[in-house]
């Protein structure tokens, strides 16, 4: 179908512009696409504005984009693990746009499902909702937030097949979903691609249609916070 | 006085059978130790997962697999996931009974600072906002004053806000607040602490 | 853990009042929580407004609530199925509400979601744009739909496990997964009813959060328009 | 003149590869019959499922397996199941590339009107507003009068609206317009047709 690609690099082939916007998913190191990300970084596309809930670690995932300051911006909710991304916010060199995690997920859905704007009453009272519409519902007051449209869209799910359907692993499913489908242009990399009919169509997590270039990657999947117990 | 450990299982307590529950980052994960025999909760982690069970072992260990602070977790049998989206839409809609979260400040009105000292720590409020927004019922556990020994409880809090009017409940080492309308009410004293040692570290209105 | 009832009387006693709201899942006849409705029939409940894409055909489904004049308000997509709705409705007998049918599914999400109002283009230029607030956004005109959140929501699934944890099974998934996080209370129907752990954590569409009370059912399941081809 | 199969299979001939197409209820349905050779088009139906297949035989009829007109179809090997608001999110969010549906009325201007006659037939809109709203490029396939011989593309709509200037093209028994800036122009006449035949049987503004 016309939709398989053998590597990032060739996925991402004329797609790259300077000053685009990128969504990411993933959240934390888990659910990362981590092959996309490094292909994005061998182009050298620079003033990229990305929105993803965390930035990576200053060596893997977001972070090496950074490193190399191809970022002009970030719109994530949380930034915690990552020590160059606290240089450059600092020193006046990134912007960083703040969003509620629900907020930023919403507003991938959003964005990907047609609906420019929503009420939440997330951040209400809180400098997030300072300069953003204001209106009450029901006695309550809500703030109005704006859907995400993207040019485009990196994810990383489980399993793909040749169609574009999806299937992410647990919590590796995170931020995918959304991000998939708020980029005008969405490329995933799955860790098994396989022919259409191997994935059962109830279990299917992103359909096709929101896939326009799919491909097989390696994974490294380094775990960020590796926390055991005794038994 | 109360340590983490201690902390942690009194706000256990405020635990009922059949609860649905997010545990913040901090001393509020160590409340999963405590669970009082006989009441099943289910814990939600934001990152899309319902039912979050332990620590793996070692051999266990699946990168596909934390929780909302990154760690290494495992799944229950009655354990679903979803995406982002879907994982707010429970929190923002009111589907969560309780979260108990930490905090650096919060004032007798309920107000919650968490997310950021401006200028010097600028981490985000990851789902912190969207959790005291939306859960029916909103705890904070944290030490009552900070190194300096300056109250954390505030008449107003002078960090960003992480939401207004949010707090239902505050476990400190000190004692249990309720917060009423008009300020905070103690509910529980710590062991060994007084009604005086109460005042002295909280700059809030205490009712009782 | 306490959700599981043994039938739909037993899961709807003491929820139900005259006046309430009730959101149903449901396609046509496919994926209809039969059960439920067949209760509340026997109930006896009156004054009900239902939001439901479709009504049933008069002897099964919904329509058989509007035969006993159960039902005061019906917010739906389409009721062209139904002879007794059209002739009540005509007669002045039964309010409607029609919704888009995109809208009717968005709303059920957003008011599970938390969210009190959404802005969509459907509808504009339309008489369902009459009288609601117009907003522009990136130069197209949009209007602003509200979140629904209703009494009790009743949903029909495949499989259901003790959490409350929901599989639906092929189109007859419809509504219902948008129905079940919009009703204070959600009762579920399954035609197989598990022990937890049965269910894959990835493969469930439902989380069980979102269902107070689960029962199993017999279901007929009719064919509302029976299409075959010759090989 | 065009039979109803024939104005499908001419409607077929605006699928291009890789699409994803809605089709409506009646004749547009029909075009699923006419696609031609070597164009590979993925059916979404509005009540959850991508890759829709053809009527089932007997053997195979599933009663959780229908289309948006409630027909019995098949699923392929690429398809997927979602919810209802699963699909509009595709449909509102401009994911399908194309919508084939009929019309009672189209306008000058592109306006449709298929929903609704006052006071005589109220069956709903079901997703076609959002369609209409939502889809790259719609199609509406009808014939060119109505039962009495009056035109059905207006200056103006007299029906309730479906959408405003959303329509993109028109296929008739007659011809085929598209939809432009400031009326329709016909790209193609039917069998034996001409000009004045067109003319007649039309209100709305011809540009060429």
């Amino acid at each position: 179908m016309g939709k398989i690609y053998k590597s990032a690099s060739e996925a991402l082939d004329g797609i790259l512009f300077d000053g685009m916007s990128i969504a990411s998913g993933g959240f934390g190191l888990c659910g990362i696409p981590e092959n996309s990300i490094n292909a994005i970084k061998e182009s050298g596309v620079k003033n990229l504005t990305v929105a993803s809930n965390n930035a990576g670690v200053d060596d893997f995932g977001l972070g090496i984009l950074l490193q190399t300051k191809q970022v002009k911006k970030m719109i994530s909710s949380y930034v915690g693990e990552n020590a160059e991304f606290m240089r450059q916010y600092l020193g006046g060199e990134l912007e960083l746009e703040f969003n509620p995690q629900g907020t930023l997920a919403e507003r991938m859905r959003a964005g990907g499902a047609g609906i420019p704007g929503f009420y939440t009453k997330t951040g209400v009272g809180t400098v997030i909702a300072e300069g953003k519409e204001h209106k009450e519902f029901g006695g309550d007051m809500y703030i109005l937030e704006t859907g995400l449209v993207m040019d485009l869209s990196i994810v990383k799910a489980w399993k793909g097949d040749e169609a574009g359907n999806l299937i992410y692993n647990k919590t590796a499913r995170n931020f995918n979903p959304n991000a998939a489908t708020c980029g005008k242009i969405c490329i995933a990399e799955v860790e098994e691609l396989v022919p259409v009919g191997q994935l059962d169509p109830d279990h299917i997590h992103t359909p096709g249609i929101f896939v326009n270039r799919i491909f097989m990657g390696s994974h490294e999947k380094r775990i960020e916070n590796r926390t055991i117990s005794e038994r | 006085m109360w340590d983490r450990n201690q902390m942690a299982s009194r706000a256990a307590l405020e635990l009922a059978d059949g609860m649905y529950v997010n545990l913040g980052i901090g001393i509020p994960t160590l409340v999963s130790n405590y669970i009082p025999e006989g009441i099943d909760v289910t814990l939600q982690s934001e990152n899309g997962m319902l039912g979050m069970g332990p620590f793996p072992t070692e051999e266990r260990i699946d990168p596909d697999l934390i929780n909302a602070g990154k760690q290494t977790i495992t799944e229950l049998e009655r354990t679903s996931y979803f995406s982002s989206a879907d994982s707010f839409s429970m929190i923002r809609g009111g589907h969560i009974d309780m979260a108990i979260l930490g905090a650096m400040e919060v004032s007798e009105k309920g107000d919650l600072a968490n997310w950021m000292i401006p200028g010097k720590l600028v981490k985000g409020m990851g789902g912190a906002m969207d959790l005291v927004a939306g859960v029916k019922r909103v705890i904070v556990i944290m030490d009552h004053t900070n190194k300096s020994g300056d109250s954390k409880i505030l008449k107003e809090c002078t960090l960003p806000l992480t939401g207004k009017s949010v707090v239902h409940q505050i476990i400190t080492n000190l004692c249990v607040f309720n917060v009423k309308q008009d300020g905070l009410e103690i509910i529980e004293y710590a062991d060994g602490v007084d009604r005086k040692k109460i005042e002295e570290a909280t700059e809030a209105k205490i009712l009782n």
